[in-house]
């Protein structure tokens, strides 16, 4: 007996608790704080407006400037100032990323999920249907979306979430599977559990590291995949500045401009990071057996 | 008038040459793109022909031509002897058969359309145009329906080239594989989607040409990387030029601005403002977009590879009026403008972009400059096929030209009206995107083309002179500026720039090239 | 095969101590710091010696094991002081590399958990074969000739059918003989067994501790045999170590401790043991039929050949007909792989099965999922291997309350209360209840996987080898628990063990069942007082004496083919035919 | 067995079928004439409709898709519109290598992602375990471009050890398939550092230890299978993920695959090619799926095939 008053100390605030203590958890949040102020505050912060094109943004050749005093980030081929966009383009990222992403994962866990532990026809039709999806090719879906709706920010994220959440489905799928075999849930099964809650109390606490690794590897590509498709026209149209779209407008120019390529890449890399120190962190607080490592 | 080699230009060797885009088809009825257009002018000869570099006519498979008083009737000498890759003769046959083969809808060709002059064309099909008659074993004679200035230039077109019917009904729709012509080089080789071998067609007509023994062409190319293997001497001519992210290194470094080669192009970038719309119906507010245009600053952004433009016509076009300003930038003047039309206000509407690098960034910088007169533009930047298919169907308040864009196909100003300015392309699907329509100014270009004398030429160009300002009365389009080539050649390579940058054979004139070891 | 030994006691070991245990303190790494799991242990082994460490569940006997062998479970479990050599070398200094040459050639060690130790997905074959090739440089036939006769002397039936097959589709008592062939392959100086024959019926526990007892005498193997079997205490150990949290309470020669135990610990512990014919006589059961089985048979389908058609059944329960009552303890008792947990598994749902199935009047055909929800409730099974059957990321408390909270039963506080209160009564503090079922001993995960199937006081409790980990003392608690429980609500057990003086101890009526089919039930007393057939009188002589004065008569070893249930498609295994022999005891004629 | 692929052959050649059908589908609604494009901007609006006639474009949609899988049906894909080529032959003449380069990308992640997640796994929790996964989380974020560029430029140009682009020998393979290699190993290391961390604290992964195995055996022979079969099904979605990304790599390598074909095609609605190339494309998805699905039962015996 320890001092007799942990009871029903409720465990989600000990696992926030524990979470505090780790180092890298807490800078990951710290960061996340950041971009996501960065974001929200852009219009107070932000030197310029986002789609100002400075008249000395640019050398006489139309050449962007490096990195200097008064662009702290540089400039872009039109002379806007990049930390300006970099600043307003974390909003789009922000709810690609976090947003669109999060809502792939969601439907490819649960598809992946019921279709691992049901099997049968029921796992049968969802996966069939999940090959479906991935032998669909994404790309020509967002081109007649672009035509038929007015390109925005929440169209790009419908698709992205329409389109991501396959890769998530098979992989949890497959775990599942293996999962689904192991004699502790035979064990639930015979208290009386009902498939939801073996589902989601007991497979999918097991799934956590996979979720944790597709979702923040998510937010790279998704933040990437939001450029693709803003370029194909669904997505929000220039000049709303988004990371993938800085780096996809200027990826050519990689050697001429390398600040145009590197900086919002880092920015990307950055979120995605700090994202996974978190669910690092997360993952091995909530991991028994990691319990005693700090 | 004609042309001649540079006294050190020696036969033999080889280049390579690359392209980013797959070649489709060697079919001269039908290739229409960048990168087969230059090839199929190597391959195969139309009855005229232009002087290597320049955009002056002069006869290619016919020796010699009349054209009646009315200038109704063009009656076409061959020259004798002239041989197919496959060994036969050519006769006027063949070239009958090879106009009417362009002109039959089956064939599906891209350049059916300009052959409407010739008589015949409405009722044209599997039996050829009526209005081309064999006279002689080497004569032929075209009728035209109504004058036409620019015919001589149209049989120069690639898809007025003559085709053996043999050869075609042999490789059947598969003719554009496996092409025979009559041209400098013959198709020795092609693996799709990697490269082609040209190999030098001895038996050419035109003595002393071509230089090269063969040209490698090598397609699936990414531009910069053609750069890199040309500074690596892999690659002599990188066929689609200088990438944009690639220019400022290249000039800035003396050893690689010495193999860059510029030249002047038939091309201008506009923006066409959709007369049929609210509120660019009213002319006021065309003009005062017209004048809100800062060209300069956009020339500065494609770093400085182009010149701002004042009227559709490009400069090295005949008919360009010299010293015509157009509309001067000026946003004060735009503004009250707008005032005057009732929108001090300023207004919401939407460009369309082509989605490839520069086009977007051009769009911004547009969408800048009319918010500067209060005028709130989306940008719709879009694929290629999107943006035609909105510009055609009328559905597009503003478009930007570019990379749709519009080189010449054949140097004569005519050819800048018809389609996009004409009352004839502004129905439901045709390219003029700004639907406008000028009764009267078509007339004038009707007129204009009538006129097939050539001791008319100056009057004529004057005409379409008239024409082009009289479009920008209306200003139904904002040229913003023309675009300059500038390409690169290896080291090894002969030949005067102007085959690098030649006006008509884009973007090289492989015939006249030539190596230097 | 070699005639049984007599007692090894008296077989010299005079050369030098082979493995020196010093002072060695193990702790674990918690929130609230370094909790110690050992401590100041010590003792030293000889060759040729058998050292036994019975003791409390829970008391630091894995743990001391993992240590000796260097595999404490990373990060939170090391050793904080004193020291470990084997001949002369300090072990818990070694680096990684050397420390990995002398693991399975000098010291091996038989895991307690058969079920989670062995690969998954590696076929036992290759298991085996790998490590005889890991320290020894022979080809991979004669590796593969000397895993085939490991497996024929743990008595696997169909030794070469075996080392095709993956862990899953062998029986616990399967898995375990094969983790002990392992060993035994090794030929190791030491051999650390840790509950060896805790999975084993009698009779394949005698011949494994048979086995392990030639091992010692034709190679002079060392062996530290943790149990909590006094019987195999008795039988096999030169000296004793008692432990009790962490620490050793007592040590003796065998004998001596038998004869003269010293500490009031070791005194109770002997008291608990349960000895045959010691059960108290029990007033027959006439309760309601709780479970029924009528003719119940259940095939696992062998897959072969290219197309993977079905080539082979696996007949483990062949037409089984049975009754449990309410109120009362059905035991059943047989060998390994014979069929005992399939019969638990059909009962619950987990297998397939053919014939008719009743729990409370119910059959288990058809029902829909409200019904089979209530159905649950009403049986609850404790499953063979407690680690694998305990979801790895919950904590002991939210497991325990778990059939409370699937059920609705109570709201959380006291869900969480009567989980502490289930703890306390299977002996555990309700500190654990915010532990991980990775944190306990492998007798602890036992009770806590008794105290989860009682939460709901269930009308039939499923319990499968479910006492065998305990140590006798916790082990008596236990039963006395499912007996007072028993009284009061009226739970009926249908109790699956091999220990027979257990099954004697506490059972009503008993079926012994062989290859899949019963061969003889009856009360205990006609069973254990009479027993009629061959097989039932060998398992209950099988049974070993807590007594290290007892002589076992010699019998003789098995020998032959081992039977198998893997039949041909289209055959079976011959029916046997129940006879009444007087007053429902049913014995199979023989012949 | 055998029912079990006959059923997934059936279920294979619906999912072909639903993806021709909403391909076809979509390219009919969307709006961009490949009319226009074939016609060139000087035909009449009467040549244009001839050319939509004879296209058959101008029938209702049914009919079209009807017309399609009778002859797909016959193993005729059509004929491009723009190349006037059998889309069967464009196929088949780019198909070895984008399965080429496909392959070589594959077994180039899997070397390097396993590599660097193993790796991690063991040093869990060091500098280099730190490392490693930032460097995973730098391919996965590095835009296809630059990625191929800066190696080519380094690899081929700078250094001269591969030519530079092209296709042929095992030697213009190299750079290509390392570039996929290196975008794609990101999502592979973190899978298996994170798969690996689990399995390495088994039991059996003890009992491997206990037998005395060397390290790189217990990692290898016992940790490995275990851990892999996340990956196993990441195998098979890798198939589709390279068939819609190998645009790039190809066009800074050379490289003659059917990524090219395939964009320029939507460039220009190509219908004939854009279906083509997503049917073959959802054939290899399809099978590398059915792949995945039947090796998990030899990775982990305990699944069964239903
Ligand atoms: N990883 C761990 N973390 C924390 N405590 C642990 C861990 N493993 C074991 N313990 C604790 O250490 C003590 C000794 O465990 P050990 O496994 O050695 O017991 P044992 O003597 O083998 O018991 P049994 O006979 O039940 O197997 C137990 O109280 C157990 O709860
Ligand atoms: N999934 C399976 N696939 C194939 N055979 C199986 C499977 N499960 C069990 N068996 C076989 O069925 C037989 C009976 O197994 P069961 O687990 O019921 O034995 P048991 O009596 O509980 O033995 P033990 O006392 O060793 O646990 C064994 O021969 C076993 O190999
Ligand atoms: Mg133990
Ligand atoms: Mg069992």
């Amino acid at each position: 007996m320890t001092d007799g008053t942990v009871v029903d100390a409720g465990r989600p605030a000990g696992a926030f608790a524990r979470l505090m203590k780790r180092k890298m958890a807490v800078v990951g949040l710290v960061l996340i704080a950041v971009v996501v102020l960065g974001a929200v505050l852009a219009p107070l912060i932000a030197p310029y407006a986002p789609d100002e094109q400075l008249f000395d943004g640019l050398t006489l050749e139309g050449a962007p400037l490096p990195p200097d005093a008064t662009f702290i980030f540089g400039t872009d081929l039109l002379g806007r100032d990049l930390f300006t966009r970099i600043l307003y383009g974390a909003q789009t990222s922000l709810i690609i990323g976090v947003v669109a992403n999060g809502l792939a994962l969601l439907i490819g866990t649960v598809v992946g999920i019921v279709a691992g532990y049901f099997r049968g026809w029921v796992g049968s039709v969802l996966m069939r249907f999940t090959d479906l999806m991935m032998a669909f090719p994404a790309l020509l879906l967002a081109i007649c979306l672009a035509a038929i709706f007015q390109p925005s920010l929440w169209i790009v994220a419908m698709v992205i979430a329409l389109v991501n959440w396959v890769q998530t489905a098979r992989v949890i799928y497959t775990e599942t599977t293996s999962l689904a075999t192991r004699d502790f849930i035979a064990a639930e099964r015979t208290l009386g559990a009902g498939t939801g809650r073996i589902l989601f109390k007991h497979i999918l606490p097991h799934l956590v590291p996979t979720i944790i690794v597709w979702g923040t590897l998510g937010i790279s590509t998704t933040v990437l995949l939001e450029a693709t498709l803003s370029f194909l026209g669904v997505g929000v149209q220039p000049p709303t500045p988004s990371w993938g779209n800085i780096i996809f407008e200027n990826q050519t120019y990689f050697q001429a401009a390398p600040w145009l390529v590197f900086i919002p890449g880092a920015a990307i890399i950055l979120l995605a990071l700090a994202f996974n120190l978190v669910g690092d962190a997360l993952r091995d607080v909530l991991d028994p057996t990691q319990r005693g490592r700090d | 008038q004609d042309y001649t080699p540079s006294p050190d230009a020696k036969a033999g060797g080889s280049i390579t040459v690359t392209y980013k885009d797959d070649v489709a088809t060697l079919d001269p009825a039908i290739g229409y793109d960048w990168q087969n257009w230059s090839m199929i002018k190597s391959l195969f000869d139309g009855l005229m022909d232009y002087v290597p570099g320049t955009t002056e006519l002069r006869p290619g498979l016919a020796e010699s031509y009349e054209i009646s008083p009315d200038g109704l009737v063009y009656t076409f000498k061959l020259r004798a002897g002239v041989k197919f890759h496959n060994g036969r003769e050519m006769t006027a046959e063949d070239v009958k058969y090879s106009l009417g083969r362009v002109t039959d809808p089956a064939t599906q060709s891209p350049g059916a359309g300009f052959f409407g002059s010739i008589a015949g064309f409405d009722a044209a099909g599997p039996d050829g145009l009526s209005g081309v008659e064999v006279t002689g074993p080497l004569t032929v004679k075209i009728t035209l329906s109504r004058p036409d200035a620019t015919f001589l230039h149209v049989m120069a077109l690639n898809f007025a080239s003559v085709v053996p019917k043999e050869a075609v009904d042999e490789a059947g729709a598969d003719f554009g594989k496996k092409p025979v012509g009559t041209g400098a080089y013959k198709l020795e080789e092609w693996t799709l989607g990697q490269r082609l071998v040209f190999a030098k067609n001895a038996d050419y007509w035109r003595a002393g040409v071509p230089f090269l023994d063969s040209v490698v062409f090598e397609v699936g190319q990414e531009p910069v990387v053609a750069l890199l293997r040309l500074q690596n001497g892999e690659v002599d001519v990188p066929g689609d030029g200088i990438p944009p992210a690639k220019f400022q290194e290249v000039m800035g470094d003396p050893a690689q601005a010495a193999h860059v080669v510029v030249g002047g192009q038939l091309h201008t970038g506009y923006i066409t403002l959709n007369v049929k719309m609210a509120p660019f119906d009213n002319l006021d507010v065309r003009k005062a977009v017209n004048m809100a245009i800062n060209k300069d600053r956009i020339v500065q952004i494609i770093n400085g590879r182009a010149v701002p433009a004042t009227q559709p016509l490009p400069p090295s076009m005949p008919g360009y009026t010299e010293g015509y300003a157009g509309y001067a930038y000026d946003v004060e003047g735009a503004k009250k403008l707008l005032a005057d039309a009732g929108l001090a206000d300023g207004f919401e509407t939407e460009m369309y972009v082509m989605n490839t690098d520069p086009n977007p960034r051009i769009a911004q910088a547009i969408q800048q400059d009319l918010a500067a007169i209060g005028i709130k533009v989306n940008i719709q930047s879009l694929a290629q096929a999107n943006v035609i298919e909105a510009g055609g169907a009328g559905t597009a308040p503003m478009i930007w030209s570019g990379g749709m864009a519009w080189i010449a196909d054949f140097p004569d100003p005519s050819n800048f009206y018809g389609p996009i300015l004409g009352c004839a392309g502004a129905g439901d699907g045709g390219w003029n995107w700004s639907k406008f329509c000028d009764e009267a100014l078509d007339a004038k270009a009707t007129e204009a083309d009538s006129m097939a004398d050539p001791a008319k030429v100056e009057e004529r160009l004057k005409l379409w002179s008239d024409v082009y300002t009289g479009v920008m009365e209306q200003a139904p389009w904002v040229p913003v500026f023309n675009e300059e080539r500038y390409t690169m050649k290896s080291d090894r390579m002969g030949g005067e720039d102007a085959l690098y940058v030649d006006p008509v054979s884009i973007p090289v004139n492989y015939d006249y090239v030539w190596v230097k070891q | 095969m070699s005639v049984m030994q007599e007692m090894s006691g008296a077989v010299a070991a005079p050369d030098a101590p082979v493995l020196v245990v010093d002072q060695l303190c193990v702790a674990v790494r918690t929130e609230g710091g370094m909790k110690p799991l050992v401590r100041d242990l010590s003792f030293s082994l000889r060759r040729g010696e058998t050292l036994a460490i019975a003791g409390e569940s829970g008391s630091g006997k894995s743990i001391t094991s993992l240590a000796i062998m260097g595999l404490l479970p990373p990060p939170a479990v090391r050793v904080t002081g004193g020291a470990v050599r084997l001949g002369g070398v300090e072990l818990t200094a070694l680096p990684e590399s050397r420390m990995r040459s002398l693991r399975g050639d000098r010291i091996a060690m038989i895991f307690q958990e058969p079920m989670t130790s062995l690969n998954p997905v590696l076929t036992v074959g290759a298991q085996l074969v790998e490590a005889i090739r890991a320290h020894e440089a022979v080809g991979r036939a004669e590796a593969r000739a000397r895993a085939l006769e490991a497996l024929r002397a743990v008595r696997l039936s169909q030794p070469e059918r075996r080392l095709e097959q993956y862990p899953h589709e062998l029986s616990g008592g399967m898995r375990q003989r094969v983790m002990i062939a392992m060993a035994l392959a090794l030929r190791p100086e030491v051999l650390i067994a840790d509950e060896p024959t805790t999975a084993l019926d009698v009779t394949v526990q005698r011949e494994v501790l048979d086995l392990l007892r030639d091992l010692q005498r034709d190679l002079g193997t060392a062996i530290i045999l943790i149990t909590h079997d006094m019987g195999v205490v008795a039988e096999m150990a030169d000296r004793v170590i008692v432990m009790k949290d962490g620490a050793q309470v007592e040590t003796a020669a065998t004998a001596d401790l038998f004869a003269r135990p010293q500490a009031q610990y070791t005194r109770d512990l002997l008291a608990a043991v349960p000895r045959m014919g010691a059960g108290a006589v029990r007033a027959p059961v006439t309760g309601d039929v709780v479970a029924s089985l009528r003719d119940v048979v259940v095939r696992f389908p062998l897959k072969g050949g290219l197309l993977g058609r079905v080539t082979q059944n696996v007949h483990a329960v062949e037409h089984v007909s049975l009754e449990v009552r309410r109120g009362e303890t059905f035991a059943l008792v047989g060998e390994s792989g014979c069929g005992k947990s399939t019969i638990a598994k059909a009962i619950v749902g987990l297998v397939p099965h053919q014939g008719r199935i009743e729990v409370g009047g119910q059959a288990l055909e058809g029902l829909d999922t409200a019904g089979q929800k209530a159905l649950r409730r009403k049986v609850q099974m404790v499953f063979q291997d407690p680690m694998a059957a305990l979801d790895p990321r919950m904590t002991v408390g939210d497991l325990i309350a778990e059939p409370l909270v699937i059920h609705g039963v109570g709201t959380r506080t006291e869900q969480r209360a009567a989980a502490a209160e289930l703890m306390a009564r299977v002996g555990l503090g309700a500190d654990g209840l915010d532990r991980y079922p990775h944190e306990f001993s492998g007798g602890q995960r036992q009770r806590i996987c008794i105290a989860r199937a009682l939460a709901l006081k269930p009308e039939l409790i499923i319990a499968d080898e479910s006492v065998s980990a305990l140590d006798v003392s916790v082990q008596a608690r236990v039963l006395e628990l499912l007996r007072a429980l028993q009284a009061e609500f009226g739970i009926a057990f249908l109790f699956i063990s091999h220990d027979m003086a257990v099954v004697e101890n506490i059972s009503d009526r008993v079926a012994v069942m062989y290859l899949g089919q019963i061969v003889e039930t009856g009360t205990r007393a006609q069973v254990f007082g009479n027993p009629q057939h061959a097989y039932t009188r060998r398992l209950i002589e099988a049974v070993p004496v807590p007594d290290p004065a007892h002589v076992r008569a010699a019998g003789v070893r098995l020998a032959g083919e081992v039977p198998s249930p893997v039949h041909d498609v289209g055959r079976g295994p011959v029916r046997v035919t129940l006879v009444d022999v007087g007053g429902g005891h049913l014995v199979a004629r023989e012949g | 067995m055998a029912g079990y692929f006959l059923r997934r052959i059936v279920q294979a050649v619906l999912i072909l079928l639903g993806v021709s059908f909403i391909t076809f589908f979509l390219l009919y609604v969307l709006p961009a004439d490949p009319v226009r494009q074939i016609a060139g901007r000087s035909a009449t609006a009467a040549t244009v409709e001839n050319i939509r006639q004879q296209l058959g474009l101008d029938q209702p949609f049914i009919v079209q898709y009807g017309r399609y899988l009778a002859g797909l049906v016959q193993g005729d894909l059509g004929r491009s519109y723009l190349q006037k080529t059998e889309v069967a032959e464009l196929i088949a003449s780019r198909l070895p290598a984008t399965l080429q380069l496909m392959l070589a990308g594959i077994a180039a992640e899997l070397v390097l992602g396993l590599g660097m997640g193993i790796a991690a796994a063991l040093l869990r929790g060091r500098v280099a375990d730190q490392v490693l996964m930032m460097t995973s989380f730098v391919t996965v974020s590095a835009p296809q471009f630059v990625v191929s560029l800066l190696l080519l430029y380094v690899f081929a140009v700078k250094l001269g050890w591969f030519p530079i682009g092209g296709y042929g020998t095992l030697w213009h393979l190299v750079l290509p398939a390392l570039t996929l290699g290196i975008l794609g190993s990101g999502w592979y290391s973190r899978m298996m550092r994170s798969s690996m961390i689990d399995v390495l604290r088994a039991d059996f992964i003890r009992t491997a230890r206990a037998k005395g195995l060397t390290q790189s055996r217990v990692v290898l022979r016992h940790a490995l299978p275990n851990a892999i079969l996340p990956i196993i099904a990441m195998i098979g979605i890798d198939i589709g993920i390279f068939m819609g990304g190998i645009v790039v790599v190809e066009s800074v390598f050379g490289w003659p695959g059917i990524g090219q074909l395939a964009w320029q095609a939507i460039q220009r609605v190509d219908i004939p090619i854009i279906m083509g190339v997503t049917l073959v494309s959802a054939c290899a998805i399809v099978l590398g799926n059915l792949l995945a699905d039947v090796l998990a039962p030899f990775v982990d015996p305990r699944i069964r095939l239903r």
